[in-house]
Parts: structure tokens; C-alpha cells; sequence
């Protein structure tokens, strides 16, 4: 990919090109809304970014928990690569990890889960677990963590630095997360209360979900991406919508707001 | 370390969450004394706390959610025990480890979990730990887990007084729940302070010291992962680890080097100290 | 407060433990607005908070495990409605009532008790709450109760900010957990203070904003019980009420004289003020 | 009663005696030990002031959780009346309630459980909640909030400043609080986890339970309480001592230490 807008870096003129990360920070961001509460688990720099960049621009009165450390609206005063850092705790309040566990279950607080994986699927299922069967693995992963809390999320926000076919498989190996299942008839059959996966954001693409189908599809390219090069990266068919759109690279001002917020270019790196 | 960890000690739970305030000089001695753990229970996110005992091949089964070294990588003595079948897994997840241990604190018998988390794959491949109930308030079977309640807790805080009262530096993630589960209970701290220091904590950031067996005063005794309120973790050395333990021989490489060449003292003096394990305060 | 206490609203909890931190400007106002409460929860011991609803006729059914005044005497509403039958109580220990709050915000279909506490014969006279469940990890059949979900939450905290987030000035009793399983969470404050005086509260202090529906400002709102880090318990006025409570023509009297004869700001200039419920802080 | 040691009152030269409420501190104190921990809840001046006694005395190493606020080893400076006043909080350390509901049902962290009733039956049971059937009482008493807990204590310390026939009565109307249930058969056949009751102190008297009946009795009297005095306010047949002891007062070290922890004098008011 081609990285866009630029913005003038503070103090040297010159200006520097958006990177992945901060493209998918400001992409996921557009979907966070006033009112609304998130909160997400390990390697969550992008997530966190994109709602203290939501915060800070469209919705000051949205809210997000950082799991792990659990501060509530961490200034990312700056951010960093861990979710437990104690950095975290420079917030608005703090919760205790037991709360937000507890929380999470409630199934009524939440309303967006950041999620992700080693695998994901064409029904956005997740799998931090274990490629291969689970019993005799090829790689065996970290482990799913929270992730079977999705079943009960208003929506799952997805999100990967790493779209290949290895990723975006037709089926993942082993269910950490819950997506919409085995499709249509499995997810009615299994009645959750959580609201399913909605948005699956890469450096390459962002992604949605038919209503009917329940399965994953292209929402846009981002810029300078071209459809062949998803296709080709992607383990399953896509659908795609006529006319295809291109994913807004981030404005002069979410550029700006996110590289006060990450000085160390953590988004840069990723 | 013998007078802890006992023959047993059918359970041991290690604090400390992803690369934050592990236990890392009580695990060391572990592995230093090469004391096998039969059964080793982590916090939702385990780091080096869990994958260095595995690397020195000294644990039998792991309870644990996730081990791994999250933006720098995947665990690699975890990864090695577990493809090649040197540990036997017992995989759970967050919840069944918070509410089991919630459950080990307050004498529940069991725990149900909240109904969805079941369609997770995780149930069924650890069906002893994961069981299916009848809800005796609605007409329908959930999943519950058992009470976690380890014989043995090795937890970092911060500061502790010579009475064992205990203190966090930053957040507590699931260590002072696991405190409160646990039948014996060794706290591994920065520095030992007068009780008074101890007395200003509100409550919900301290362990009492009834609960406490004993406290390791280990300055920089989480490198070379992070202490709240005293350090930031050393990502050159977790690199380090990560590059060297990938191997059999370079894991062998990292142990001789750091851990078993070397008391606790020395490690402390000539990786932890230079690395900035002391003195500079972050965070709030 | 008709936003708040509408008439979907089946189960009402009020904060506070014992003469201290109950939300007694938003249980006045309450009474003020002749509001029924359907179902009344507590904290594990209650006092004026529960017995003024009691007092003024407001409550078809009380689910506690303590209604009284601890050194002062009984709680006068309270008999009188249990002994005339005019209350409903739906008797519980203090276990079913803190892990019932813990299974409510954690989403849990229920949750077992320690086995020996189905021993007192307090599971006998709640069968609808205390119901047998086969412990699937052990053979036996244990006791379990059932989730505890507040529809509402009327919560004392010594200062909130605009955005809603609150933190206690002592203890916290059960109110932090109340207000974790309440789906509606109204919060009463001594006073509202900008956000960087809450950011410096630890975790396991304070309620998030997002859990909060409104704060309501109001200074001395707790007279005559203590407010935590504001000013300790009005016992004269407490014992005034205890004296005049006993009687049904008394009891009018009282509610009258304080409660329904004058809105809460009166109530705050010419009752609380005068005691000394603003100014002085008291404990750590 | 009479008052028995005296004390002179700090700055006055006055001898004061006893009352007592300090009487049976005092005798509470001799009864713990080091590395002990205790637990009590509701109205607990007494019990508050025994275990601050013993650690500033015999027992330097005991531990004692004051429920409701729930500092540990509250400093009692000073002494109150309610076990949820904010001023225990100035203690070693701290819990909150939760943690205290649970560490009650762990079953093995406290030794100790300081506890009263209405109503206290021959073996040891308690009863807060109604005296007459509990659907129509004749008094209904406040409830029994964690009394079913002694279920699970290692020892249950029982007191109670209201030594009457009303108080202790044959068979409780209601059980809040176990003691040894309907005596050695339910008992065992109950096979809890805790030990039972094992004291009892009232004005008047100390009494204990007898291993093979498990029925209250006698263990010593008050200096100046006679015995017929303590038959005639209990309701039920007491087993007698032969020899019977009479309490020793509280000593003049022990009337000191109280008195520095109460000086508004509660343990007197009592």
C-alpha cells in the first residue's frame, strides 16, 4: 500500500507520510460513538488509539476501558504497546481487572469489544489458540484470553495487523471468540446475546458482514490498495460491493491528534 | 524456597500480567533449586513467569488462559512444551480463572459462568474443568468451573511491612484476588517499610498480612519485566529471551547465563541494576 | 427522580452500611414523592435508609439480611411492618446478598454458597432464594442463590465529577458492588469536584462514570447518618427518630417534620447544616 | 455486680472502677493468641477493644478484621460504637466487605468469630431475627446479616451485655447463627467445617460448653455475682464447676491500655 495524507511533523517541516496503523486507528475510530463503552485486552495499541482519538475529535463522551491495567479513559499520555501498562492508570478513574471481568459477563455494559487473532474467519469467528488441531498443533498460540466474551457484546469491532491467507481462513482451527459461528442457522440456534462481529479493519482493507449470509465482505480499500492484492491475501471468497469504496485516509486533523498521542510512533511500527 | 514449595504443593499460582510485575526472583529460585511444579495456575495473560519454568522443563500441567509475550512475540518455552507435548495443558479462560478464584476465596464449591461463553471451543477440550449444570433458577443447563485454590501464590507488590501487610504500585490485575485464594501466600517485594507507609493504602490495594506466609524482599526482582511504580519492563532482555529460548540450546544458553550460573544476588547486581531496575519511578 | 424510580422499576437498592453512607437525600425524596418501591434491596445491614421508606409505608417487599440501628435500638419501621405484615421480607444472610450482587454484575445465572451456611434457618424461610443444586464437581447437593440484578441503585459517594465518575471517602461496604450489578445507578455526592480530583483515585475506590445515570449534589445528604470523609453520624437526631418511629402518630410526626413538610433543601439548611454535616472531615 | 480493680483515671487521682463492659474485654482478650486472626461484625465496642487489648498486651501477633468498615487490626483511636465507622480505617491494613463475605466462606483464614444474638440457646446457637415463629414474631429483630458464617470459623466467641431468661432461652426461636445445632447428634451428622462455639462472656458471667453434651455451663463467674444470681437470668439448666472460679478482674495494666483506647468511656456506657 501507498501511504497518503501526510501531516507536517512538529518542528522539522517535513511532512511524514500516514503509516497502517494509524490509518486503521483513525478507520476505527469513524465507528465509535457518544455514549458508547469499550474496552479490549492485549496488544490494543490500535484500539486505544482510535478511541482517545474518538474522544478527543467527534465523540467526547464515549468511553473506553483499557483491560489489563483497566484504567478507564487512559489519556495515553503516551501510549504504549502493552495493555498492562501502568501508564494506564493516568485516566479518568480506574477499574480492577475482576470488575471488568465481572462487567464483561454482565453482557449490558459493554458495547464494542476489540478483538483479534491469529486466525479469523470468514464468519469472524477468532482463534488465539492453536493452528492445527488443537491436540497435535503446528503453532501453538498464546491462548484465547477473554475472547469467549464476544458471545456477549453489542458488537465486535475485529482488527489484525496481519492480513494473509494464514489469517483470514474459511474456518478457523480452534473458537476462541465466537463470530456468527458456522453461519446463519448455528448463530440463531445459539440465541446470544451479544450482537456479533461487525467490523474487521486491516492494514489492507476494512470489512463487514452480510446480514444474511453472515459472512465476511469488503466495506472499502484503503488507499492505493488494489482488490486483486485482498483477494489474493484473504484464505476465502470476499464479497464485494459495486461500487467498491475507498477507505478515507485520515484527516490532517486525526494525523495530528494521534501523533500528539503517540510520540513514540508505536502506530508507525506496527 | 524448600520451606514453600513443598512436595505438596499440588497447585502453585504465579502473579503478574503479561510482562508486569512477575514474580521473576521467587521463579528463578525455582529454577535455580529446579524444583518441579506439578501444577502451575497463571493470571489471564501469563509472560515470563510461566514460559521460563517451562523452558526449564519444570512443570507437569499449566492452567492458564494465555502465555505469551504479547507485542514482542509468542512464548517460546510454551510453545515448544506444548507442540511437543512436555506439559499437559489445561486450557481455560478468563473467566473461568477470575470466578474460579473468586470462588476458591469465598468457599463456593463451584462457579457457573455467564451463559454464551460456552460456544467457545475452550469447554470442550478441558471437559474437568468446565461442566455442565442445571440452572435451579431457569429451566435450562449452564457451564460452571470449579474453585481455584492454590496451595501455593508467589505475587509481587510493591512494598510490604514486616508484618506482611502488602501493597500494589500500579494495578493489581488478578494477583490480590489470587491472595486472597490462596492457602499459603509469598510476596515478593521492592522494599520492606514501616507499617505506617502500609496504614494510608485504602482498601482494595493491599494484601493483609494474615494471609502472608512469607515476604522476599527482591529489589528489581521483576526484571525483566516491569513493577509498577518502580520500573518499566526491559524489552532488550525479553528480546533477548525470546531470540535465545526460541532454540533448546540457546534456552539452555539463557538459563546458564541468567538464572542458574548465578545466585539472585548476582542477577540482581549485574543484569537487573545496570538494566535500571532501580531508582526511577514511572508511571502515576 | 420520577426519570429515575419509575414504575418499571422492580428492584431498588439502596447503598449505605449500618448509620453510615446512606443516600438519605434521595430516600427523602422519595418519600416526598410518595413513590411505592415494589422491591427493596440493601447492603448487608441497613438502617435509616430501608426503615424511613418502612416508616412512610413504601414497600410491598424488603430483601435484607439487617434492618436496625445498631448501638441505638431496632429499627421501629421495620417491626412494625414485619410484625403487621404490611412488608413483605424476603429474609437473606449477607453471603447471599454480596455474592448475589457479585453474580448480578458479573452476569452469572447464579451462584452457589459455602457448604455449612444452609445449616441456619434462613434458607428455610426463603425458598425461593435459596434453592439445592447438584455440585458437579463433587457429590453432594450444595445451596445456590440466585443473581441480584437492581433495576436501580441509589448509591452515596463523597464526590463525583461531571462525567459521573465517583469515588467513596472511606469504606465502600457493598455500594461499589451495587452499583456494578445495577442497571441504573443514581449517585449522591457531598459535592461535584473536577475530573483530575477523581484521576487520582486508585482502582478498586471508585464507580466509572458509565455506570452512572445522573449525580445528585448533595451536600450533607447523609444526615443524619455519617458520610465517609465528611462528617460522622447525627445520633441525637438518629435517636429523635428511633424515639418518635416507635408510635404510628410519632412516626408522622417525624415525616412531617422532616421529611414530607419541607423540601430536601430546607431539610439541608434548617436539619443537616445546623448538625454540622458540612465542614468537618472526619477519619483518615 | 460490684466493681472490682480500680484504675486511677489520668490526670484526676480519682480511682475509677471497672465496669462491666471493660470486665469483659478483658476477659475476651485472655482468650486470643498470637497469629490468630478474629473477624466480628455488628455493635462490636467489646470484641474491638479485646483484640486491641491483646495485641498491646499478651498477643502482639494477633490479627483482628473490624467487618463493616473493615480495617485490619483497627488502632482504636479511638475506640466507637459502630463497626462501620470510617475511623477504622486508621489500621495496619485494610479489605473491603467483599473480600471479608469471602474469606468468611474460604472457611480456613479466620480462627476466630466474635458474635451475639436476641436470643442464645444451650447450645450456643444464635437468633437475630425473631423471637416467637418467624412468620408472626412477637419481636422482630433485625436479622442475622453474617451469622451463618460460624458454620465455618474455627471458634465462635459469643457475648452478649444482656444476661436474662430472655436472652438465653432453652432453644432459639430461629437459628441465625449455628452454634451446636440440636446438640451432639445434629451435630455430628451436620459435619461442618467449623469448630462450634467455644465462650461465652455476659456481665454476669463466663460460661463454656461441655465436650460430650455440647450444652452450655459454667466456666467462672464475675468478682461479686453469685451463682444463683446467673440461674435465676438463665433459662435453661447451667453444668456447674466444682470448684467454680471467679474471673479475674481486669488488671491494672489491662484497665489502663482500655482506657487509653476508649476515652469517651463506651465501654463503660455499655
Amino acid at each position: 500500500m501507498t501511504a497518503g495524507a501526510t501531516v507536517t511533523a512538529p518542528g522539522s517541516g517535513e511532512p511524514r507520510p500516514w503509516t497502517p496503523g494509524e490509518l486503521m486507528a483513525a478507520e476505527l475510530s469513524r465507528h465509535l460513538h457518544d455514549g458508547e463503552v469499550a474496552v479490549m485486552g492485549t496488544a490494543a495499541a490500535v484500539p486505544q488509539a482510535a478511541c482517545r482519538l474518538a474522544q478527543l475529535t467527534h465523540a467526547p463522551d464515549f468511553w473506553y476501558v483499557a483491560g489489563g491495567t483497566c484504567g478507564v479513559n487512559p489519556h495515553l499520555a503516551p501510549l504504549g504497546s502493552s495493555c498492562c501498562d501502568v501508564g494506564l492508570l493516568r485516566a479518568d478513574t480506574a477499574l480492577t481487572l475482576p470488575d471488568v471481568v465481572m462487567l464483561e459477563g454482565r453482557g449490558d455494559v459493554f458495547d464494542i469489544f476489540f478483538a483479534g487473532g491469529l486466525q479469523i474467519d470468514a464468519y469472524g469467528n477468532c482463534n488465539l489458540a492453536a493452528v492445527g488441531p488443537w491436540q497435535q498443533p503446528t503453532l501453538r498460540g498464546p491462548g484465547g484470553v477473554g475472547l469467549p466474551f464476544l458471545a456477549r457484546v453489542r458488537r465486535v469491532l475485529l482488527y489484525t495487523m496481519s492480513h494473509t491467507p494464514r489469517t483470514f481462513v474459511e474456518r478457523v482451527d480452534f473458537r476462541s471468540g465466537p463470530g456468527f459461528l458456522g453461519g446463519p442457522a448455528e448463530w440463531a440456534a445459539a440465541a446470544l446475546t451479544g450482537g456479533g462481529p461487525q467490523l474487521v479493519v486491516t492494514p489492507l482493507c476494512t470489512m463487514a458482514f452480510d446480514p444474511v449470509s453472515l459472512r465476511m465482505g469488503l466495506r472499502s480499500l484503503h488507499p492505493g490498495v488494489d482488490l486483486d492484492q485482498v483477494r489474493h491475501r484473504t484464505g476465502f471468497e470476499l464479497w464485494v460491493p459495486d461500487p467498491l469504496p475507498v477507505t478515507p485516509p485520515p484527516s490532517a486533523e486525526e494525523l495530528t491528534v494521534l501523533r500528539q498521542l503517540d510520540p513514540r510512533g508505536i502506530l508507525g511500527g506496527l | 524456597m524448600a520451606r514453600f514449595l513443598t512436595a505438596d504443593t499440588a497447585l502453585l499460582a504465579v502473579g503478574g500480567m503479561h510482562a508486569h510485575n512477575n514474580p521473576m526472583a521467587l521463579v528463578r529460585e525455582v529454577v535455580r533449586q529446579g524444583r518441579r511444579v506439578r501444577r502451575l495456575l497463571t493470571s489471564p495473560c501469563a509472560a515470563l513467569n510461566a514460559d521460563l519454568l517451562l523452558t526449564a522443563g519444570l512443570v507437569d500441567e499449566i492452567v492458564t488462559s494465555y502465555v505469551g509475550f504479547e507485542h514482542l512475540g509468542l512464548a517460546p518455552g510454551f510453545r515448544r512444551a506444548v507442540e511437543g507435548h512436555t506439559v499437559r495443558l489445561l486450557e481455560c479462560d478468563e473467566a473461568a480463572l477470575t470466578h474460579g478464584l473468586y470462588a476458591g476465596a469465598a468457599g463456593l464449591p463451584f462457579i457457573p459462568l455467564p451463559p454464551g461463553l460456552e460456544v467457545s471451543d475452550v469447554p470442550g477440550i478441558n471437559p474437568d474443568a468446565y461442566r455442565p449444570v442445571r440452572d435451579p433458577f431457569g429451566d435450562r443447563t449452564v457451564v460452571a468451573v470449579p474453585p481455584l485454590r492454590p496451595d501455593l501464590a508467589f505475587v509481587h507488590a510493591l512494598e510490604a511491612d514486616a508484618a506482611g501487610n502488602a501493597v500494589f504500585g500500579g494495578a493489581a490485575f488478578t494477583d490480590r484476588l489470587m491472595a486472597l485464594a490462596a492457602r499459603r501466600v509469598v510476596v515478593q517485594v521492592e522494599r520492606v517499610v514501616p507499617g505506617e507507609r502500609i496504614a494510608v493504602h485504602p482498601a482494595g490495594t493491599t494484601i493483609p498480612g494474615f494471609l502472608v506466609q512469607a515476604v522476599v524482599e527482591a529489589p528489581g526482582g521483576c526484571h525483566p519485566t516491569a513493577s509498577h511504580g518502580a520500573y518499566a519492563a526491559d524489552e532488550d532482555h525479553l528480546r533477548e529471551y525470546l531470540a535465545l529460548a526460541r532454540e533448546p540450546e540457546g534456552a539452555a544458553t539463557y538459563l546458564r547465563r541468567y538464572v542458574t550460573g548465578g545466585s539472585e544476588d548476582q542477577y540482581r547486581r549485574t543484569v537487573a541494576a545496570p538494566a535500571g531496575a532501580f531508582g526511577a519511578e514511572v508511571g502515576r
